[in-house]
């Protein structure tokens, strides 16, 4: 059982509102739903947003 | 401008006889053809991680195309593996065989460079997250001074990654990719790359299906009948065909026939 | 006929820090001199083998002298860390240093052929007894043909045993000899071995008696000041001034400093 | 505690008899006391001698 809470986190890119949940992890990816921007959890206590870096596409052996 | 030189890939993949994959090459050799031989080290990798209890973590990317997470430990036994396994193996065998090869990895002489992806996304549990501690990249530049300077003086040059970051650290590069890129920046005839399957299927549960010719689509390579490890074969032909190399197969590495009847153009799937 | 190639051997033993050897050697080739690195891979293949739980057993001669017994699962520990961790570290340092570098084995294109030693003679627990499990062996012949290439194309060769048996299997050979036969072979103008000393000690429990000059005695190496590893440092020291090297140091491996003023001619032990 | 006792085999050098007691071990080398010949023990059940190899006298890394 997993204590699920929800906070809520200024967006870097609008300044909305995103809502995260306790369960989310750090690294995570998740979507602001205002601007559509991608935002990696950067760190959890205090909960912080930052724009996602861009995808590298290429995997090794 | 071409001088006959043949650039073969071979797993990585268990199924795949480095014997049989030696033997049919060093006929090559023998017939005065200038075969490169290229090598990537996954079964060994498995199991060289497994004797030293490193814990091979896998990454499965965002559009759900699986990859191995190469974290630092990974890559120790990854280069273990590829330098110090597969390629004094397959060194040895062609040395058995009266060819004489000489191994390089990407690190000898600036030979293959890399940007390293410092992020890569992953979906970790069904959440998407960012992976920091990879140490995969691209390739960024072939240098061919080096396996060039071997094939003039009548070597086998035996090829694998890794290749060297631009901070003068290994980064893991996917051996299908180097295949493609040392054909193109040798300006090779062919590439062959070895697989545990007969070619392209057209169904892939029936290795009679096997296809004598595929064409790419004009982008991406999605066929529903095409999957695995398939996928990276088929991105490195395209980048091979798209380099100007004339000929590109996919053909069998599990036997010395099939790896002859490749190599003879006899066998295998040719990718337009 | 000499053209200023000078060979270096490093450790190896723990305390030799490739970094330093590293950056030394990338200066004297900066600097126009042709140098070769030769290595081995003690301190390495001991860690890797407790981390495989291979049991790296010793024999002691009939003489005394101790030596590492070469059965199958050594020597597949002792090439994975020669090739597979210890090269590709210094070929990436040389990388790092803007130096290019390429790793060679004994294995590649026939560059140290050894004849196994298929019985060796060795005491355990007190009895002698005939060894037939072992690995390494005697070097027969050196091809200088593939460093000479690289040197002649502005590459720093970094060779290392094994060596290629007349079975086409891997033999250990000793990096030391190794290194001594390559500068007969390549004409070197000197080879300067590193140790973890400050050169050859004329009392072995105070570092600072290094004596400037040694004078090898008419047969054997025996002094009683001079054991241990230092023995095969001397063997190997005559058999390249028989072989007509004209300058052999043997000198401290343990900081870039030391290595500098080695390879400057003006620290270590000169033998003759 | 191991069982100490006393076998005679023919040497192959001289045909003179060469004692081995029975904690000798396999690959082991012993001496002729008639003709000095070094001798390998081959195999211990019949316990079976043979002329010793040469010395191999590298060794490796
Ligand atoms: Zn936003
Ligand atoms: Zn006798």
């Amino acid at each position: 059982m997993s204590d699920v809470g929800v906070s809520e986190v200024r967006c870097p890119a609008c300044e909305g509102d995103v809502e995260i949940d306790s369960s989310t992890r750090q690294f995570e990816i998740v979507e602001c739903p205002d601007c559509r921007s991608e935002l990696e959890v950067i760190g959890l206590s205090p909960m912080t947003l930052a724009l996602a870096p861009e995808v590298d596409e290429d995997w090794g052996e | 401008m071409s001088d006959g030189i043949t650039v073969v890939k071979c797993g990585g993949a268990a199924g795949v006889d480095p014997a049989a994959v030696c033997a049919a090459v060093a006929a090559e050799s023998a017939a005065g053809r200038r075969p490169v031989l290229v090598h990537g080290a996954s079964a060994e990798t498995t199991a060289l991680a497994g004797r030293l209890g490193v814990r091979l973590r896998e990454l499965t990317g965002p559009g759900g195309e699986v990859s191995r997470h190469t974290d630092a430990a990974a890559l120790e036994v990854l280069v273990l593996a590829l330098a110090g396994r597969v390629k004094p193996a397959l060194v040895a065998e062609f040395g058995r065989l009266g060819v004489p090869a000489a191994g390089l990895t990407g690190l000898d002489a600036g030979l293959l460079r890399a940007r390293r992806s410092t992020t890569v996304r992953a979906v970790v549990d069904g959440r998407e997250v960012v992976v920091r501690d990879d140490h995969s990249g691209r390739l960024t530049r072939v240098d061919p001074t080096l396996p060039r300077l071997l094939l003039d003086a009548g070597l086998l040059p035996v090829v694998s990654p890794p290749a060297l970051g631009e901070d003068g650290a290994p980064v893991n590069v996917n051996a299908d990719r180097v295949a493609a890129a040392l054909a193109v920046s040798l300006r090779a005839e062919r590439l062959v790359l070895l697989t545990a399957a007969p070619g392209v299927l057209a169904d892939p549960y029936d290795e009679r299906s096997v296809r004598r010719d595929y064409r790419l689509p004009p982008r991406g390579v999605a066929d529903p009948a095409v999957g695995g490890g398939m996928t990276v074969k088929l991105l490195a032909s395209r980048q091979a065909l798209e380099g100007g190399v004339p000929e590109v197969l996919i053909a069998d590495g599990r036997s010395g026939d099939a790896v002859r009847q490749a190599l003879a153009g006899t066998a295998g799937t040719r990718i337009a």
